[in-house]
């Protein structure tokens, strides 16, 4: 399985996460492929956290607008019934409880619902964008990584070793792997991606991983 | 998924007892049609959170007049002199809140923030019982957030999403309000098409807006 | 003398401290009347705390707009180039340093700069409205007021008996007896109304009241 | 009376060593005449407010990369490699806020708040040193407030009073800044006549703005 592979099995996945009538951020990376797969049907608002809800497709090839682009600098369209807002009002969106979910990618995850995703230190010190505001704030966060680090090293942890973005805010879990929940019992393996052992699963889990009495296969 | 409904609809989610956010500033902005729905519905024993209690025969000041209302936190009172006699016989419980503290305490419940400091009110009744906070040698009085079960609200034009635009001087805590209450409930002059507003020139985003009522469509 | 003339004397003598380039609150009462006395050629931006900058006139009979009032209720008109705005900001504009003077009515005020205008105990108790935040915010602090209650009891005290809207806030006190300033060493006597005696003044005034060496008439 | 002036004339207010906001997200909305301004003003020790660090040839990252910035207390730094090799060699001072906050922290320097209550950062490197109040049984960081000597911002229209329109996304943290700086410099791309912009669709009134350059103009 490719790196585009599994970005397009944990896209699609979190997109059946998303109920109608929601208001979704979806971060940079695998969460913005997110809106490439929202089941038909359903009314998704989209948030952009640099100022507007109602996030479009990205424009045709020539019909890039100079004052439209989204958090992550690439040029998008605003749908009809968009609305422009300061930032300022963009994070009371998000921190007063009226942002459903937010998708955020992450360098490691952690059995507490712990995320670290904003600096390896010493090393990698990009800042924490928006990310922190929208851990906290959004109703539901769910995580959209990769299971591991190069096919190697495991991602979701004990405990996170990295300085954290947000401490006991994650709910849900979706990897190339894997749909995992957060709960006061610690991490439930709720489906699994049957190209995988579970064996295999847990064992590229650090993190002590419980196997759901109604386990499934991820769709 | 149009938010637009009947004036039915709307009264079905106000109960009394329930603690409800209108907006308006002396009626100007004042969901009229939705008090008069209150009136006839009866409910009763309300704790309305609101600018102040406007005349006895406009707006919110109807509601008291009515003696539907069990607790006003406002910044004034002065203009209806229903809410002062009841206030005085103990029959209204009356917060009084510096009007800029007022909104400023609405937008941070509507935030997601735990309070603010502010130094109005300080050497004053206000600070009563309230912690002070001093910073670099300058007082702060800790303003705690206010929030609703229900907002109503009153706008000019909507689209079928709740998109808001306001009017003039009738804007005042209706944009905040929208931000602070479980359910915000709309009444509007005109309804357009989802696309005929100018997506810079929205006041209010429409998901912060759970229905809309056309000011003067038949009840059904 | 009068109420009207009290009121036109004060409210025309208010109008003098305004600068070009001003952004100023009026208050309710004698404070509205200062806008009929803004000297020609000086630009004035009025501020009316329900929500707008560039408050014009009262309209013509029959023209008045339902959806504008100030903020005692009355119709009336914005300027070209006037902006609307929600309550939040409005407040930003008064305590955020964005407002040049605000001028007020008061029941007492003292020479500590103290203001008491919200309520008698027991009595009358309107509530402040936007009145403490006007004290704090604004730069310049102008009590506009008759000397006394009825020609006879002082509102000017060595400390205010009711309960106060501000403390140490006021900078200015304009009555239609005289102009004083609220300094560190107390009251100071400006102006005089020529049309009463300086030992009058005093007399009508609890506070101490200090000559200015530069003691001038009220024009 | 006209708040109109030359490129010169914003230029003159802008000193080394001052405190600056800029507007923009990612350079949208970003004053790119007042950054080439400064760029050949040369002034330097620039301690600058701003969302993020920009690219290395745009917007603020100009800036950046010319090493005329002392500190950037911005949300972001990742797009800008040339901001990561500064403070890592630590040529220049970096401090990290959370983007809701950073902006939440700047309005209320704009708004006279003394400070504000986030829960956002509480349990991160975030809340190092800094105050946590517990109300309710929930734990808040207490964040204070941004304020600036100059703000440097981007809108699409003026008029001669200074008030504002913002266009799409551009529109980010510019009115917000517009409240909290000492000076407010605004760049506009069309300048129109007092009246011309309706009263209910002005983003930022025109008391707030010091001076509007119109983008383009001769620099007389």
């Amino acid at each position: 399985m490719n790196k585009e592979e599994k970005r397009k099995i944990i896209a699609k996945r979190v997109a059946q996460e998303l109920e109608d009538g929601d208001v979704v951020n979806l971060g940079i990376g695998i969460p913005t492929k997110v809106a490439d797969y929202i089941p038909a049907g359903i009314d998704i608002t989209l948030h952009s956290e640099n100022g507007f809800v109602g996030l479009g497709t990205a424009p045709e090839p020539g019909e890039e607008d100079e004052n439209l682009i989204n958090a992550g600098g690439e040029p998008v369209t605003i749908n009809p019934g968009g609305a422009f807002m300061n930032s300022a009002d963009s994070f009371v969106l998000v921190r007063g409880g009226h942002l459903d979910v937010t998708v955020l990618g992450t360098l490691q995850v952690d059995e507490q619902g712990n995320i670290a995703n904003w600096m390896i230190p010493g090393k990698f010190v990009p800042g924490m964008g928006g990310a922190m505001d929208l851990i906290v704030g959004a109703k539901k966060v769910i995580v959209a990584t990769e299971h591991t680090i190069k096919g190697e090293k495991p991602k979701i942890l004990k405990e996170c070793t990295l300085p954290l973005s947000g401490k006991g805010e994650v709910d849900l879990i979706v990897t190339e792997m894997a749909v995992i929940d957060v709960s006061d019992r610690g991490l439930i393996l709720r489906e699994y991606n049957p190209e995988f052992e579970i064996e295999y699963i847990k064992e590229m889990t650090e993190a002590d991983l419980k196997v759901s009495t109604e386990l499934a296969e991820m769709v | 998924m149009s938010k637009v409904v009947s004036l039915t609809e709307i009264m079905a989610e106000i109960e009394s007892g329930q603690t409800v956010m209108i907006g308006g500033f002396l009626a100007v902005g004042t969901p009229e049609s939705f008090i008069t729905g209150m009136l006839e519905k009866e409910v009763t024993n309300l704790k309305i959170i609101a600018n102040e209690t406007s005349y006895p025969d406009q707006g919110i000041g109807r509601l008291v007049a009515a003696r539907q209302v069990d607790k006003v936190t406002v910044s004034h009172i002065g203009t209806n002199p229903e809410t002062g006699k009841q206030f005085n016989s103990g029959k209204l419980e009356v917060e009084l809140v510096p009007q800029g503290t007022l909104v400023e305490r609405i937008r941070a419940a509507g935030a997601g923030l735990g309070g603010i400091l502010t130094s109005v009110g300080i050497g004053t009744r206000v600070a009563e019982g309230k912690e002070v906070l001093e910073i670099e040698g300058e007082k702060y009085l800790l303003e705690l957030p206010l929030e609703a079960e229900i907002a109503l609200l009153k706008a000019w034009k909507a689209d079928k999403k709740g998109n808001l635009v306001y009017r003039k001087a009738a804007r005042n805590f209706n944009p905040i309000m929208a931000t602070a209450a479980s359910r915000v409930l709309v009444e509007v002059d005109e309804l357009v098409e989802v696309g005929d507003i100018d997506p810079d020139q929205v006041h209010t985003p429409g998901n912060f807006v759970d229905k809309v009522y056309v000011r003067g469509e038949s009840n059904e």
